[in-house]
């Protein structure tokens, strides 16, 4: 499909790097961020930048604009802009505070930052945010200012911008936020758009959503658009154009159909393979043999529901059972309670009725939610959690090694015994343990995921609920820790309860799966049944909004949206 | 970093013993490797520990007895140290000529080149115990061969004819370790109490910050003063000071409190703090093994900038004639001493060298703790 | 927010209620009470005084009374008439001696408070933005060297170098002749004449402090991904920084403001003495030394007040400010 | 000599007055025969305003001090003999038991009231004698527990009587509180006592609610003396050369103006003060009273900041603050003196404090050259506590005794007492326990106490004596004195000159003041039913001062303290260390008329008996 035919000028490029570097001089040397990337980017069409987390995508897009963090600098190469009337500059060779950038900053370029709450400021307006851009090129009188502002709102569909410019950013959803983040840089008209992976943190439906805006825009405004992400679905979905980075160098380059079906680079062939893996159920699970209906479940758990002090009911009347050894999936969009489920479950929060059942080690059964202290004590050791946010879940000023150590120790586990138990997690889940005295910021996104695995599995748990364990990672990472997953999953006999938003990595992993939404389970049954034949219109919907890897398949634009009218309650303003 | 992310995790060297103890060492080198690359802590560190030992061996280093008064040279201005006499190397002071104004009742000083009084490193001395029980006769440094009329006074003489230095090396002692308790103790009463209001929240906080807001709000000084006249006269002036540093603590420990609770009512729902929790943790072990480190920087910064309103806080209760009491020195006795239009107009080395005393450790502190905290701080980048 | 207002307004009653019992308390912890001072006053004097007449007095001042009895007298007046007693030393109201000086209190802490900050927030913004820099070590330097010296000894030596060397006339807030006169123009600038020292002195102490905060605050806010987003936008670096980190970084400031209220009157106490102003530390600093205990009770319960004031206008600024805390 | 009633003149700001009819001529406002004052440098001129200096809180003293010495008698400027003031003259009886008072005719208050016996009648019987308004009875009035008898025989003429001698009561009604029956003005006061106003009072009380009945309405009008509230009441009418505008409450400063009934003149008929109007400037340190002095803010300034600590800097300044230095002379019996405290209720040091040779050990071991030397620039000299050289009273033996420094002595001595000692060389008492005095040391009149006992604790070190100081203030220390709690601690002495005849305190255990070295005894001496009996040869040395008392004649008196001072130096009670050294004041360099050599003592209030007759003279 060629949306650009519709476009006057074609092929126009309008930005050229060439030979770009990008430095950080470092303690033990200059580190290389970008090095020595060339690329076009040509009016009306979308250039889309992947490669893993940290192969220097941002920093290559920040050093067009010159705003790299310190110390970093560009080293060499030229970043030639051709304007509209022909006049044509190197960025590169601007003054990073000169006014020079300055009027190409916004004005020209406009750049849409990765994570959209950090990027506003949280005590300004969002009208003036938006605003302040027109200002600062143009002089635009305020009301004026607000006018555009208003029309820039309703553009990216925030509804009720006459209420909503005078907001501040955390009244607004994720979603909505990043519908900021786009009014703000097309508030000049500019040129050339840099999306910095602005879906990221989107669940499926929004980025839909948000993907779909972002091609619109580009249609009526005739934008070159400069798209970071790790996702190849994404990719496939919206691209013209892909570069694949590795370690700051570009890998391969070229049409989108080329890179998805004859990649020519080994890297990007084993990313397109990773992504093509998981358009499947994983080859262990196709020959491991079902588990019988009628074992005796682990986790049996009947019309549990949970409200939140301000009066949300976030679980709402949910059962469903896991066998042992099994994967049971949840997913579901976001905000429709699939983390606080799973929290309920280790009553984490505190479920206000139901049962969980819990089937200990011993053969008796103990109710969760009634348990006393001691009882909940000894059921989280056999009952786990790896949590959604890698980051988060471990204790920045702690060790790996103390990480890992922390429920050995507490289960009174002393000394030698010790370091060599945490020396051999953490090869079970493949790291090295020479790195154990180092801190989690050091490691990459999949890295401290493991991490959270290896605490996880400490203590030779029976079952482990995984919270969106994987939704952190690109591609190749995330099957290299479905894989593992499993592989722990046959050797201790584990079963998991794998909340996830991600219905290719449900298909890749469960044996079942339970829908959720709004606190409810709509749908639940075997993955195959549920991912081939939904039943609910929900579960239609949601996988419709699924990026469908494969360039010559473009689908989320026809994809169907759920009429939330059908659901018992009212629609809130965003999920 | 790019280059350990993609590390295949089957390549990695598979453990063995060596490997293992490099990677223990590896924390510890990795703090030293960042806080050398803080030039200014570095030399703080130097500094603080030179202060620390010259307040250790003050008996060593301070070429007089701190209470040696002398009738001679009260309000002698610094002697500054000439290195050659004649051509050789052979240090010495002019020895300084007093005479009485007795009309404006002062003795005024003049070195008198000709008489030459030399000065040298370990002379001998009086017997003293070095640290209390080593038995010693020498000194660091001092006069060579002192007769009557002799004087080495390098920072001048106060109005007793004490010598300065020896006066603020002696401080160093009360200075640099009594204020330090008081900094800890409300630097532990205010992590703990801000710890459990922060951490439990409810009414546990509401009581704790109530608590708090009251203490705040009574101005320091008539709380100070009360508690001070409280303390019986008879105590030894050792005990009675540290009761009043307790007593300074006990108000400083407030602002603490208030900082760490509002950390930890940020934190205590982080993710980590809920896996400890799932790991089994008990809530005091949760604080103290989780939310404490998080927030050691801010901590070691807050340290550093107690340490001089505690040797200050004494200062205040000398003014008000509750503070330290004699034969004890501190560094704000000394300043207390130089309060007065005298010691200000014409005997400006009684105020400034305890102030410099002051100043210098406080800076090195202050930049030492910026130092241990930017190396503590693992997000702080090693560049 | 009203029903945070409020909430915090029923929080102080408790509160201002332990403060009077805590400042009764503090008063009476010194061994002794008004007649002793007032003994051993008349005894350098060169008089003696007859124990009849101590017994008396000690009666008639209702001292020969159990404590909580006096505090309960005390409280009540306070609460039935706004009676705060009567200075024993004085022999007046206290209402009649303290509010004139609760005014140039207040006054003097309000200038102190805008000198600090006018001083304080450039130099942390200059040493947080250049920071290890040449200029930051050195407002580091100076700033630590102010919070070092004690400020009474601040406040002589300032004293001292403006008499000796420039013949200013130092001490007090007026010159003699406006010490009793009405306000009028003349007044004002002699009061502007000297007040600027006594805020400077009782200020380079707390600007250490502020200095370093800011500093740290800033720090934490300049690597924000807003501040990249703004400047993506073609922000000019200054204005970038004023509208952005600058602006956040003062929030936690704000709240501090509360606290800095009573470190300034606490401050203000010794420095006033030495310099002899006409604020309450003199008043309250010979009340305590002489027992006198309902001025001093009173007073300190006073600036209490105030504190807890400012703490509430502190947190209504920073809800103001800080749109985040209005949800709360 | 006074010349006639028509000479006498006026100072130009009351000319106005008299013109207008606001103020009757002056020679209708001065008295028949008004007092004359002798002129030190010669007679003055008009003008000008005094510009001093007090601190603002609990200096009320120094206000009665400058401005408020109107007796019935008084000291000549030279503290020698006793003269008439507002009694015209005086008749002693015999045996010393009654004293007879005639007023100069025609006296008027500063409100043009007339001042009579009758305002001393109001004294004795409705303020004196009674017992709301006077729970106990001034001393200076008493004799052996009985209070004087005042009887008006006209109305110029009044008697006071005593039921036994009191040969000192010309000596103590000269001092300040000597002025207790000449500040009631029973005309203004009367209305705010029970006995002339019962109806009119709850009114009164009811405009005043700060004041809770009649006495307290009457003490709020008129207070005892070392109360502010004494100098508050701006309607109040006095016989002092000054009167009020702004009074010493809460104001930055206090000011006065001339009282144009002020009943002296000067040798030329001039009626006096010269100056018109008196500032003080209300400080709350003495640190910045010196800064304003050396900038010139002050005419006149010397409490507070005239010791050794201050003048230098007050030296230096001289030009700039355009002043000069007058000696004074403050001469108590002894500038530091240690006092331990022999009725001690530690058993223990109870005895080794009375033990006379351990005192004797004790000031041996004292160098006080070099405390002298160090602490007070070798100004002052070794001395116990004793009458100065120049006074009539002075011997040798008792300013010198054991004030050699001699440790050796001193050891020999404690080694009879105390032979024991433990491994830090202290010695050990009977119990077997380190002997310690714990000293305590208040930083008071600028004599450096706490580096005084500094060196006397290093001294005391050499020949075993452990002293612990504990620094404290006079408030605290008074409420130990009072619960005689105190071990030991250091003090001036009063008594180096003529007051030595009236206040003994520290020669023998007398009344409670500021000495307090045998509290019991004292009690028991003012009223054997309380304290504690003491030994004979204390009982002897109070019976030797009862004789002092009951003298009639100087001579006799004299011989009698003689005796008496030496059975004191015999008991040897405590232990002095230096001759007070020599103290100044400062007096703006136009000021004329100013005593050189001013007598000053606690007693002896001061500069006000000369002040009126201060003028300047800004000639050069
Ligand atoms: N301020 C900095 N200082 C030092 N190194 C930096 C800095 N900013 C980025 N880098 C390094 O540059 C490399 C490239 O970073 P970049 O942010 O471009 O990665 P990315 O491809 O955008 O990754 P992600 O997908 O995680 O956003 C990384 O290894 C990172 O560690
Ligand atoms: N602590 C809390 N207090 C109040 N409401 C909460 C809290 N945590 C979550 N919620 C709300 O509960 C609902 C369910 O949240 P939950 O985190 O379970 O969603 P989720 O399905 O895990 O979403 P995601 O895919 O984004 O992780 C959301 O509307 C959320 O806003
Ligand atoms: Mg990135
Ligand atoms: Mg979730």
């Amino acid at each position: 499909m060629t949306p650009e035919k519709s476009m006057t000028i074609e092929n126009e490029t309008i930005l050229k790097v060439d030979d770009l570097r990008t430095y950080f001089p470092t303690r033990t040397g200059l580190f290389k961020a970008v090095d020595g990337v060339s690329f076009d980017l040509k009016r009306g069409k979308t250039l889309c930048v992947v490669g893993e987390s940290g192969s220097g995508k941002s920093v290559t897009a920040r050093s067009i604009l010159q705003i790299v963090d310190k110390p970093g600098r560009i080293e060499g190469g030229s970043i030639l802009l051709t304007r509209a009337d022909g006049s044509t500059t190197d960025l590169a060779k601007l003054d990073a505070r000169g006014k020079e950038i300055r009027g190409v900053r916004g004005k020209e370029i406009a750049m849409i930052f990765q994570e959209p709450m950090s990027s506003l400021s949280p005590v300004h307006r969002i009208g003036a945010q938006i605003g302040e851009g027109l200002r600062i090129h143009f002089g635009i009188s305020k009301k004026d200012q607000r006018e555009r502002v208003l029309e820039l709102l309703r553009q990216v569909e925030i509804p009720r911008p006459e209420t909503a410019i005078d907001r501040y950013t955390f009244e607004f959803s994720g979603g909505m936020r990043q519908r900021v983040m786009i009014a703000m840089a097309l508030a000049c008209n500019p040129q050339v758009l840099i999306a910095d992976e602005p879906t990221t943190a989107l669940d499926v439906t929004t980025q839909a959503e948000i993907l779909d805006l972002i091609r619109r825009l580009q249609k009526s405004h005739g934008m070159a658009v400069l798209f970071i992400t790790h996702d190849m679905g994404v990719v496939a979905e919206i691209a013209d154009e892909v570069l694949v980075m590795y370690r700051g160098k570009v890998m391969e380059r070229g049409p989108v159909e080329q890179i998805f079906h004859a990649p020519q680079d080994d890297y990007t062939r084993g990313l397109i393979g990773s992504v093509v893996k998981l358009e499947r159920k994983a080859e262990v699970r196709l020959t491991r043999p079902d588990i019988p209906a009628d074992t005796p479940p682990l986790l049996d758990v009947k019309n549990l529901s949970m409200t939140f002090p301000s009066g949300l009911k976030a679980v709402d009347d949910v059962s469903l059972i896991v066998r042992p050894g099994e994967t049971l999936g949840i997913v579901g969009e976001s905000g429709s309670g699939k983390t606080t489920m799973g929290r309920c479950l280790l009553r984490i929060y505190e479920p206000e009725s139901g049962t969980i059942d819990f089937r200990r080690a011993d053969g008796s059964t103990v109710d969760v939610r009634t348990a006393g202290s001691s009882a909940l004590k000894d059921i989280r050791r056999e009952m786990r959690m790896i949590f959604q946010d890698p980051v988060g879940s471990l204790s920045p000023r702690k060790t790996v090694a103390q990480i890992i150590a922390e429920p050995l120790k507490l289960a009174g586990m002393k000394g030698r015994t010790l370091d060599d138990r945490v020396a051999e997690l953490m090869q079970q889940v493949g790291l090295e343990p020479a790195w154990r005295e180092r801190y989690p910021h050091a490691f990459s996104g999949g890295q401290r995921q493991r991490i959270g695995i290896a605490r996880a599995i400490a203590v030779n748990p029976r079952l482990i609920i995984a919270d969106e364990a994987t939704s952190a990672l690109d591609v190749s990472l995330r099957s290299q820790m479905l894989d593992l997953m499993m592989k722990l999953q046959d050797e201790m006999g584990l079963s998991y309860v794998f909340i996830s938003h991600d219905m290719s990595v449900i298909r890749y992993m469960c044996d079942r799966v339970a829908v959720m939404y709004r606190g409810k389970i709509v749908e639940a049954g075997d993955t195959d049944q549920v991912v081939n034949h939904p039943a609910h219109d929900y579960t239609r919907a949601l996988l419709s909004a699924i990026p469908n890897p494969d360039p010559r398949d473009r689908r989320i634009h026809n994809r169907f949206r759920y009429d939330a009218a059908a659901a018992a309650r009212p629609v809130p303003a965003n999920g | 970093m790019t280059d350990i992310t993609h590390l295949p995790p089957e390549t990695g060297p598979s453990l063995d013993l060596r490997a293992r103890d490099i990677a223990v060492a590896g924390q510890w080198k990795l703090f030293w490797l960042k806080f050398k690359k803080h030039r200014i802590a570095l030399v703080s560190l130097v500094v603080i520990s030179c202060m620390y030992l010259i307040a250790i061996f003050a008996d060593f280093i301070a070429p007089f007895d701190p209470n040696a008064t002398n009738a001679r040279f009260t309000y002698a201005p610094p002697q500054g140290i000439s290195l050659m006499l004649d051509g050789s190397f052979r240090p010495h002071v002019s020895q300084l000529k007093m005479t009485l104004n007795t009309e404006s009742m002062r003795r005024e000083f003049a070195p008198d080149p000709q008489k030459p009084v030399s000065v040298g490193f370990f002379v001998p001395s009086n017997p003293y115990n070095l640290l209390g029980f080593i038995p010693m006769q020498t000194k660091l440094f001092g006069l060579t061969d002192p007769k009557v009329g002799d004087s080495l006074y390098l920072f001048g003489a106060d109005r007793l004819g004490r010598d300065i230095f020896s006066r603020v090396v002696h401080g160093a002692q009360i200075s640099l370790s009594i204020g330090l308790v008081g900094v800890f103790l409300s630097l532990i009463l205010g992590v703990t109490i801000g710890g459990i209001s922060g951490f439990f929240g409810g009414w546990t906080d509401v009581v704790i910050q109530r608590f708090i807001e009251l203490l705040r709000s009574i101005p320091t000084i008539p709380l100070w003063m009360g508690l001070a006249a409280a303390i019986p006269v008879g105590w030894p002036p050792l005990r009675t000071y540290f009761v009043i540093t307790l007593i300074v603590s006990l108000i400083g420990w407030t602002s603490l409190a208030r900082e760490v609770r509002g950390k930890f009512l940020s934190m205590r729902n982080e993710d980590f703090v809920t896996a400890a929790r799932l790991d089994g943790m008990s809530e005091i072990g949760i604080i103290f093994n989780h939310l404490v480190p998080s927030f050691m920087s801010h901590i070691i910064a807050t340290l550093t900038l107690a340490i001089p309103s505690m040797i200050l806080a004494e200062t205040a209760l000398s003014f008000l004639g509750i503070g330290l009491q004699p034969p004890i020195i501190s560094w704000g006795v000394l300043l207390q001493e130089a309060q007065n239009i005298r010691a200000v107009s014409q005997a400006p080395w009684l105020l400034f060298t305890p102030a410099a005393a002051i100043v210098i450790s406080v800076l090195s502190l202050n930049f030492l703790g910026d130092g241990l905290r930017d190396a503590a701080d693992p997000y702080e980048a090693l560049t | 927010m009203l029903r945070f207002l409020a909430k915090r307004l029923v929080f102080a009653i408790p509160t201002l209620f332990a403060v009077s019992i805590i400042a009764f308390i503090i008063i009476q912890l010194p061994p002794g009470d008004y007649l002793t001072t007032l003994l051993a006053d008349w005894a350098s004097q060169g008089g003696a005084v007859e124990e009849g007449t101590v017994a008396a007095m000690r009666e008639r001042y209702g001292l020969d009374q159990p404590v909580y009895i006096q505090y309960y007298k005390w409280i009540a007046g306070i609460l039935m008439h706004g009676d705060f007693g009567i200075s024993f030393e004085l022999g007046k109201p206290v209402t009649e001696l303290i509010w004139g000086r609760l005014g140039f209190s207040l006054l003097l802490s309000l200038l102190t408070l805008c000198f600090v900050w006018a001083v304080a927030i450039p130099i942390g913004i200059l040493s947080a933005v250049r920071q290890y820099s040449i200029s930051d070590y050195s407002a580091t330097f100076l700033a630590f060297f102010f919070l070092a010296v004690p400020d009474f000894l601040m406040a002589l030596s300032a004293m001292y170098l403006m008499s000796a060397w420039f013949g200013q006339s130092v001490g007090g807030l007026f010159s003699a002749e406006y010490v009793d006169a009405s306000w009028s123009f003349g007044r004002l600038v002699d009061f502007a004449g000297h007040v600027w020292l006594p805020v400077i002195v009782i200020g380079l102490g707390s600007l250490a402090a502020l200095v370093r905060i800011m500093r740290a605050n800033l720090l934490d806010e300049l690597s924000k991904p807003y501040v990249t987003t703004a400047r993506a936008k073609g922000m000019s670096e200054f204005e970038l920084l004023i509208r952005y980190p600058v602006r956040l970084a003062l929030n936690p400031l704000i709240s501090t403001l509360g606290w800095i209220l009573p470190a300034v009157i606490s401050g203000e106490i010794i420095v006033s003495v030495v310099m002899s102003l006409p604020t309450t530390g003199p008043l309250l600093l010979r009340a305590l030394l002489a027992q006198d205990m309902y001025l001093a009770g009173s007073l300190i319960l006073l600036i209490s007040v105030l504190t807890i004031i400012g703490t509430l206008i502190s947190d209504i600024l920073l809800a103001l400010t800080d749109p985040r805390i209005r949800l709360q | 000599s006074p010349g006639w009633a028509q000479d006498y003149k006026q100072a130009p700001m009351l000319e106005e007055k008299v013109k207008s009819g606001a103020l009757p001529a002056v020679n209708e406002r001065l008295p028949e025969h008004p007092f004359v004052e002798t002129m030190v440098d010669g007679v003055g001129k008009y003008g000008g305003t005094l510009r001093t200096t007090i601190l603002a809180n609990g200096d009320q003293y120094n206000l009665t001090r400058t401005i408020a010495n109107e007796l019935l008698v008084r000291w000549d400027p030279q503290w020698k003999n006793i003269v008439p003031s507002l009694a015209e003259n005086f008749k002693v009886s015999d045996d010393a038991t009654t004293y007879t008072f005639t007023l100069r005719k025609g006296l008027k208050w500063s409100d043009g009231q007339p001042f009579t016996v009758d305002d001393i009648m109001f004294w004795y019987e409705d303020v004196f004698m009674n017992d709301a308004l006077s729970p106990a009875k001034n001393p200076t009035f008493v004799v052996a527990g009985k209070p004087v008898k005042v009887t008006k025989i006209d109305d110029v003429t009044v008697e006071f009587k005593f039921e036994s001698p009191y040969g000192l009561f010309l000596q103590q009604l000269a001092y300040g509180q000597g002025h207790l029956p000449v500040i009631y003005p029973k005309h203004y006061l009367q209305q705010f006592h029970e006995k002339y106003n019962k109806a009119g009072i709850p009114d009164l009380l009811k405009a005043n609610p700060a004041a809770g009945d009649w006495v307290a309405l009457f003490n709020s009008k008129i207070s005892l003396t070392f109360q502010p509230q004494f100098w508050q009441n701006l309607e109040l009418p006095t016989l002092n050369p000054w009167i009020l505008t702004v009074p010493y409450a809460d104001s930055e400063r206090v000011v006065a103006t001339r009282n144009p009934y002020y009943w002296k003149v000067d040798t030329a008929g001039n009626q006096l003060p010269y100056i018109d109007g008196v500032t003080w400037a209300k400080l709350d340190d003495p640190q910045l009273m010196a800064l304003k002095m050396t900038s010139g803010e002050f005419d006149f300034a010397f409490r507070h900041i005239n010791n050794s600590t201050f003048k230098s800097v007050l030296f230096d300044g001289q030009e700039t603050g355009n002043y000069r230095f007058v000696d004074v002379k403050d001469l108590p019996a002894n500038d530091a003196v240690i006092l331990l405290n022999l009725n001690s209720t530690d058993e223990t040091k109870r005895k080794i404090f009375q033990n006379k040779d351990f005192r004797i050990a004790l000031s041996h071991a004292i160098n006080r050259q070099e405390i002298i030397d160090l602490v007070y620039v070798g100004q002052g000299a070794p001395a116990q506590v004793a009458t100065q050289p120049e006074h009539e009273l002075f011997n040798e033996r008792e300013a010198t005794q054991y004030t050699e420094f001699d440790p050796k002595i001193s050891n020999e001595m404690l080694d009879k007492i105390m032979p024991n000692k433990d491994g830090e060389g202290f010695r050990l008492d009977d119990s077997g326990k380190r002997f310690t005095i714990n000293f305590m040391v208040a930083d008071v009149f600028g004599l450096s106490y706490p580096d005084v006992m500094q060196m006397v604790q290093t001294y005391a070190k050499d020949v075993g004596i452990d002293i612990q100081i504990r620094t404290t203030d006079r408030a605290r220390l008074n409420t130990m004195w009072a619960a005689n709690e105190q071990d030991a601690y250091i003090w001036n002495c009063v008594g180096g000159l003529s007051e030595v005849y009236t206040d003994p305190r520290c020669y023998m255990p007398f009344q409670k003041a500021d000495i307090f070295f045998a509290m019991k005894w004292s009690e028991w001496y003012s009223n054997p039913a309380t304290g504690e009996e003491p030994p004979a040869e204390i009982k002897a040395l109070m019976a030797s001062y009862d004789k002092v008392n009951a003298a009639v004649t100087d001579d006799d008196r004299r011989e009698k303290m003689k005796a008496f001072l030496n059975l004191s130096a015999d008991n040897f009670l405590n232990i002095g260390i230096s001759r007070p050294m020599p103290k100044y004041l400062m007096v703006s360099k136009d000021l004329k008329n100013v005593v050189d050599g001013i007598p000053i003592t606690g007693n002896l209030w001061h500069p006000a008996p000369t002040l009126t007759q201060w003028y300047f003279d800004k000639a050069n």
